[in-house]
């Protein structure tokens, strides 16, 4: 036992200094337990940005750590306390919304910088000036989705599925359902599930299949979402499918039968089958690495850890500075910068943490992402 | 060595030892039956109890003994007929409502509370004479501890009775067997009954042993002026102890009177004691 | 019509919990234990099936019955080293191993295949009966998840009442002291039920994700614990209650989604349960013991 | 001499009752010295809170499980209601108590009142059942809890509270604010619990729970766990005291959920699940049933622990599911147990 113990020790301080001073980054997300899948996938991203940052010529240094937070915001205090302990200077806050709310209260109170990958809900970057977003903050994915709809003239009745107890869904939903009137949709079906009830989507399918919903939006992760259109088709409805960012890695799902998804529209800031060189780069690091292709919380994990890079080297800030101090940098950088990352061009944030970029519409064609427009 | 009770009618077509003649009956059960599962395990049941009279319950085994206790008790219903305690029916009552008229029993196969010290066996049977409130056990205001304090000086009183204070603090599970059974009858009394009812209280006990449950159930009686009821396969206990039994066989009173009548009535040999001579 | 589908959804839904639920209710009737870890054993056999006919490409029927054997040896071997060793303990303790047992496999299953949900391929296919030009349609997975549970239903009703490691069973649940007085070796019932309850869990889990097909190492734990419900419902250690409450908490599910409340459906299912449990303290068709006194 | 017995009541168990309140101040007295001149890990420190709480939820639930001796799998929905009432509370009184203390102790009172009458309610039909089917009932409620107050919108404005369920419907007026906002909990929550709180509701509980099993309730709830047809034969209310067990249990769940959820900036329903539930109940089989000090041990371990595993990196939950599962085998198995204590070369003569 001791051994175990002593010999893990001794890997993690290897991979740890390396490279002599390094910036301590460090960032909480589920890496067991239900939700394991978005922490475990922005951990990897954030990991092969550092290691490509470390293998370049440049002063900046990471020395990235992530911990568990089971998808809890009590473990998530736990686990950033832990980082505390270990001497984070710059945080990726937690990867799911609730955590990160409570992260980002440690991090306003701790003077500690965070810029979270995938923490979409609006409470995460409320009130704190040093809590950043990569992502789409929730309500701003429900309007635009709402106003992309509407203006592209897609459907006029739209049925809604979301998810009660998931406060990703309900941010998103909540904007959507809000907007949807002014841009002349008309929400004629409106159904939800939760934990413990979301393997059969009959009655929420029949519903928007009897009143007529031409288009069905599902502000979702992709697991449930794949169940919706496999029952679906099962009962022969068609209508137009939309999801939002939580949808994409549909097509990485082993063993998913990629004509389900076909037609299925969602606005997404990342596509791993874009063909730029910077998307493909990072997927074949991704693939090789971890033999799966990386969904978008691999692609914020990959950009955040850039972003500290760009924000880091242009304020000329040093290891041995303290996180306080960094924080002032950060801050002063992330509302100031632009950055260009897989998630996104033209990348800019707002001074309450949102950041602006354009969301890319995609439709998938034969089992691909294709642009909209 | 046993004063003979003398037996006399009253109105209601019983008869009750002399002394309880002019009181009224601590128990009267008219055509009591029960069926379960489908099967009449009690059947035309009529038993009248005197103020403080001792009477023995016996017969076979699966006579249906225990059940008569289980329906006096209420752990059943009873199917048909009227249970009179203390003059008031008792139909409708629960088991803890026919305690608070006044029967307590012990049980064949011994219920102590194992985990609990024996005197707090004992205090809990006096739970309905304590009325402090929960706010008082938990600020301890004077009222919990005046009637704590009463009460385990009374629950030290009754295990005296069986010379048992000793081993109050003991857990009750921890006793030897025959002790077991005597705290059983302890915790029945604190319930200040009018009436008890024993269920084998002598079961597994040597003879030293029996001789000495004797005594102490004579003494209860003397003590308390109690009825009591008791059942038992020790004929010399019953017959020593009991100024009237009731013989019960499949579910049927064979038999009623006192122990020289019992002992020589035809149909309790044949279904009993003769059947036992054989065997 | 629409009534009607729902209806059949309902029995779909149900005969995933019934089949879940059998192997609860056998478990429990003879061992007297909740294994929580039943759940998760499903999830195993699901991930079996899925490696043998995705990846290994055999035919379902095949890789279901390798999940069987996986399944039948994983439940040996758990009852073995967790569960035995309690076999004197209180029976809370047994419980708490059931529910580490239940984390170690699901952390097992997270290590060894990864977070990442894989779409288990239906060992049926995706097609259904349509009837009355279409307006109804029962999809084969349903029509043999039914016809499974009834199969094994039969075949454990038979086997329990007929055949002599049946009996022993049956006496084991009546009185483990007497039985063992009878000269039947316990622990070798005990764990033939283990071995035969995680069987069962194989097929469950071929059905279940066959049904709903999506596979993650938690897969197991929801359905785990509403067929837990369902056993308790149909009155937990009877066989056929077992079957009657998974069908009836289906139908019941989905009705309350469709007609009173997507939102609050799970309140609803549960508030029905304990009325039930209510009028039917040992449930629909489960057996009120009377302590003898 | 009567009196002195008393209160030196059954001597061992009294020793007991004094070690347990010892050893608790004494812990605290070390995790506060320790706080305060930065001895401990912020780690370690952001988790005293929390185990407070647990060790409460702990005490809480052995008086239904170890005292009364009723399986209750819903524990976690007392917490709860108890973590949304108080924080509710809490903010309601935040322009009106500046004190963060007084507000925090009456968002507890307020949450142990609201957790107590929750545990009324549900009461009524489950102390009906008994055994596993009382243990499957309140598995329900606690669902059923989760799943109301997934739906529950709650907000204040000028004209007072207002209150909606499955959809926000409350219109609140212009500069009204909304508390509790269904599956989005409550956010931007003032993080008021301190450590110190946690300690004095920890001793608050053990003296409730102490207390009660010394007296008439106490014996009556022992009683009925040890033999239910024999406590009825001596007239005791079996379903009046398993009430009072199940609503003072509840209500110290209550107190304990707010304690919590004031400890973090955010709260949701579906923290208290049935796997918080279980939690708990592992703290309590795992302390000994009826053994509060060993529930408060159990707690603190258990919390501690996965946080001493993260190390082992991803292997972390996996060990922490073998570790649970071996000291289960350890404290429950006869074999196990006597070849440990063979062991253990400082082994101590057989003890009672």
């Amino acid at each position: 036992m001791k051994k175990i113990f002593v010999s893990a020790l001794l890997v993690l301080a290897m991979s740890a200094c390396a490279f002599g001073a390094a910036f301590k980054i460090g960032g909480t997300g589920p890496l067991t337990g239900g939700a394991a899948i978005y922490g475990t996938a922005a951990m990897r991203g954030a990991q092969i940005a550092a290691e490509e940052i470390n293998a370049m010529n440049i002063d900046v240094k990471f020395d990235l750590r992530y911990e568990d937070d089971t998808h809890d915001a009590e473990k998530a205090v736990n686990a950033y306390n832990a980082l505390k302990d270990w001497g984070m200077q710059i945080s990726l806050g937690s990867v799911t919304s609730k955590p990160a709310e409570a992260t980002a209260a440690e991090n306003f109170a701790d003077r500690i910088f965070a810029l979270t990958p995938s923490a979409s809900s609006a409470a995460v970057t409320e009130g704190k000036d040093n809590v950043f977003q990569m992502c789409f903050v929730d309500p701003n994915q429900g309007t635009a989705s709402a106003q992309y709809i509407g203006e592209k003239k897609l459907a006029k009745k739209v049925a809604v599925i979301w998810k009660n107890d998931d406060v990703y869904s309900k941010g998103v939903r909540d904007t959507f359902v809000e907007n949807a009137g002014k841009h002349g949709l008309e929400i004629v079906s409106e159904t939800a599930f939760a934990d413990g009830n979301d393997t059969d989507f009959s009655v929420q399918l029949t519903d928007a299949k009897n009143k007529g919903a031409e288009l069905v939006f599902l502000p979702m992760y992709y697991q449930p979402a794949s169940l919706i259109l496999a029952q679906a088709q099962a009962m022969g409805y068609a209508p137009k499918w939309f999801g939002i960012d939580g949808m994409d890695g549909i097509l990485t799902m082993e063993g998913f039968d990629k004509s389900l998804a076909e037609g299925v529209m969602l606005l997404t800031p990342f596509n791993a089958d874009a063909k730029d060189e910077r998307t493909q780069k990072f997927v074949k690091k991704y693939q090789e690495k971890f033999g799966e292709i990386p969904n978008q919380f691999a692609a914020d994990g990959y950009d955040c850890v850039y972003a500290y890079c760009q924000a880091l080297a242009q304020s000329g800030a040093t290891p041995d500075m303290s996180a306080e101090d960094l924080c002032g940098k950060m801050i002063e950088q992330f509302t100031t910068m632009t950055f260009n990352g897989v998630t996104g061009e033209n990348v800019r944030w707002a001074k309450n943490g949102e950041v602006t970029k354009d969301p890319k519409g995609m439709v998938i064609k034969n089992g691909a992402y294709v642009g909209l427009d | 060595m046993k004063a003979k009770t003398k037996y006399v009618p009253v109105p209601s077509t019983t008869i009750l030892p002399e002394r309880d003649a002019g009181r009224s009956p601590v128990l009267e059960c008219v055509k009591l039956g029960i069926t379960l599962g489908g099967i009449k395990a009690v059947e035309d049941f009529n038993l009248t109890v005197g103020r403080t009279e001792i009477v023995g319950l016996i017969g076979p085994n699966g006579a249906g003994k225990t059940t008569v206790f289980n329906l006096l008790t209420k752990v059943y219903q009873p199917t048909t007929g009227t249970i009179l305690l203390n003059g008031q029916d008792t139909h409708g009552m629960d088991t803890r409502q026919v305690n608070k008229a006044g029967i307590a029993r012990t049980f064949q196969n011994i219920r102590l509370f194992k985990n609990l010290s024996v005197i707090d066996n004992v205090k809990t049977a006096m739970n309905n004479e304590m009325h402090y409130n929960m706010l008082s056990a938990i600020l301890r205001l004077p009222d919990y501890r005046r009637e704590e304090v009463a009460a385990h000086r009374r629950a030290l009183k009754l295990l005296s009775i069986f010379d048992m204070q000793h081993m109050a603090d003991a857990p009750a599970g921890s006793l030897p067997y025959g002790a077991q059974r005597r705290l059983e009858i302890v915790r029945a009394l604190a319930t200040n009954p009018s009436l008890l009812l024993l269920d084998e209280p002598a079961a597994g006990m040597n003879p030293s042993e029996t001789a000495d449950l004797m005594d102490n159930i004579r003494k209860v009686h003397e003590m308390f002026q109690i009825a009591i009821v008791l059942i038992e396969h020790d004929m010399s206990l019953v017959m020593n102890i009991c100024e009237g039994i009731c013989v019960l066989n499949f579910g049927h009173v064979i038999a009623k009177g006192t122990p020289d009548e019992i002992q020589s009535n035809p149909a309790v040999i044949e279904a009993y004691l003769g059947r036992k001579k054989e065997a | 019509m629409t009534f009607l589908n729902f209806f059949i959804s309902g029995i779909s839904l149900g005969s995933i919990y019934a089949i879940i639920a059998l192997g609860y209710t056998m478990v429990y009737g003879i061992a007297k234990m909740l294994n929580f870890a039943h759940g998760d054993v499903i999830m195993v056999g699901a991930y079996v099936c899925f490696y043998a006919v995705a990846r290994y490409e055999l035919n379902p029927f095949i890789g279901v019955v390798i999940a069987m054997i996986v399944c039948t040896l994983l439940g040996m071997i758990v009852e073995r080293l967790a569960y035995k060793p309690l076999r004197q303990a209180p029976s809370l303790a047994v419980l708490i191993t059931a529910i580490g047992m239940s984390y170690f496999l699901q952390n097992t299953a997270l290590l060894l295949w990864s977070s990442n949900p894989k779409v288990f391929p239906s060992i049926v296919g995706r097609g259904s009966f349509k009837l009355f030009d279409g307006e109804l349609s029962i999809s084969h997975i349903t029509a043999l998840t039914i016809i499974a549970c009834l199969v094994i239903m039969a075949v454990l009703t038979l086997f329990i009442s007929k055949t002599k490691m049946g009996k022993a069973m049956r006496a084991c649940s009546e009185d483990k002291g007497a039985a063992q007085l009878m000269g039947i070796n316990v622990n070798a019932t005990i764990s033939m039920t283990f071995a035969i309850g995680s069987g069962l869990a194989a097929v469950a889990g071929a059905l279940l994700c066959s049904a709903y097909p999506t596979l993650m190492p938690t897969t197991g734990s929801l359905p785990g614990i509403k067929a837990f419900t369902a056993a308790v419902f149909g009155g937990i250690g009877s066989i056929p209650g077992a079957f009657l409450g998974g069908l009836m908490l289906g139908v019941i599910e989905i009705f309350a989604k469709a007609y009173i409340s997507s939102q609050l459906s799970d309140a609803v299912v549960f508030g029905v349960l304990i009325v039930v449990l209510l009028v039917k303290p040992a449930g629909l068709l489960g057996k009120m013991t009377q302590e003898k006194v | 001499m009567t009196m002195r017995r008393l209160i030196n009541l059954k001597r061992a168990e009294a020793r007991k009752i004094y070690l347990t309140y010892a050893v608790v101040i004494i812990a605290y007295i070390v995790c506060q010295v320790m706080s305060s001149t930065k001895f401990l890990s912020s780690s370690m420190r952001g988790m005293l809170v929390p185990i407070c709480a647990y060790m409460v939820m702990a005490v809480s639930l052995n008086l239904v499980v170890g005292i009364l001796g009723e399986l209750s799998l819903g524990h976690a929905g007392f917490m709860s209601v108890g973590a949304f009432s108080g924080v509710a509370t809490a903010i309601l009184l935040q322009g009106v108590i500046p004190f963060a203390p007084v507000r925090l102790a009456i968002a507890m009172i307020v949450a142990a009142i609201f957790a107590a009458f929750a545990g009324f309610v549900i009461g009524i039909p489950v102390l009906r059942l008994k055994g596993d089917y009382l243990a499957i009932v309140t598995l329900a409620f606690g669902e059923i809890i989760k799943s109301i107050l997934n739906n529950f919108y709650m907000g204040i404005d000028s004209q007072g509270i207002q209150m909606s369920m499955l959809s926000d419907t409350t219109r609140l007026l212009p500069g009204g604010k909304l508390i509790i906002r269904g599956p989005m909990g409550i956010s931007g929550i003032q993080k008021i619990a301190t450590f110190p709180a946690g300690a004095i509701l920890l001793i608050i509980a053990l003296m409730i729970v102490f207390n009660l099993v010394n007296s008439r309730s106490g014996r009556a709830f022992m009683a009925i766990r040890d033999d239910r047809i024999a406590a009825e034969s001596i007239g005791l209310d079996i379903t009046k005291y398993k009430m009072m067990a199940f609503v003072m249990s509840a209500a110290l769940a209550g107190a304990a959920g707010a304690l919590f959820a004031m400890n973090y900036s955010t709260i949701v329903a579906n923290k208290f699940d049935f796997n918080t539930s279980i939690l708990i109940l592992v703290f309590v089989v795992l302390g000994g049933q009826g053994n509060m000090l060993g529930g408060i041990i159990a707690a603190a371990v258990l919390t501690i622990l996965p946080e001493k595993l993260r190390s082992f990196s991803e292997y972390r939950m996996l060990l922490y599911a073998i570790v649970l599962i071996v000291m289960m085998l350890a404290t429950n198995n006869a074999e196990i147990k006597e070849f440990l204590s063979r062991l253990n070369p400082f082994r101590r003569k057989e003890e009672d």
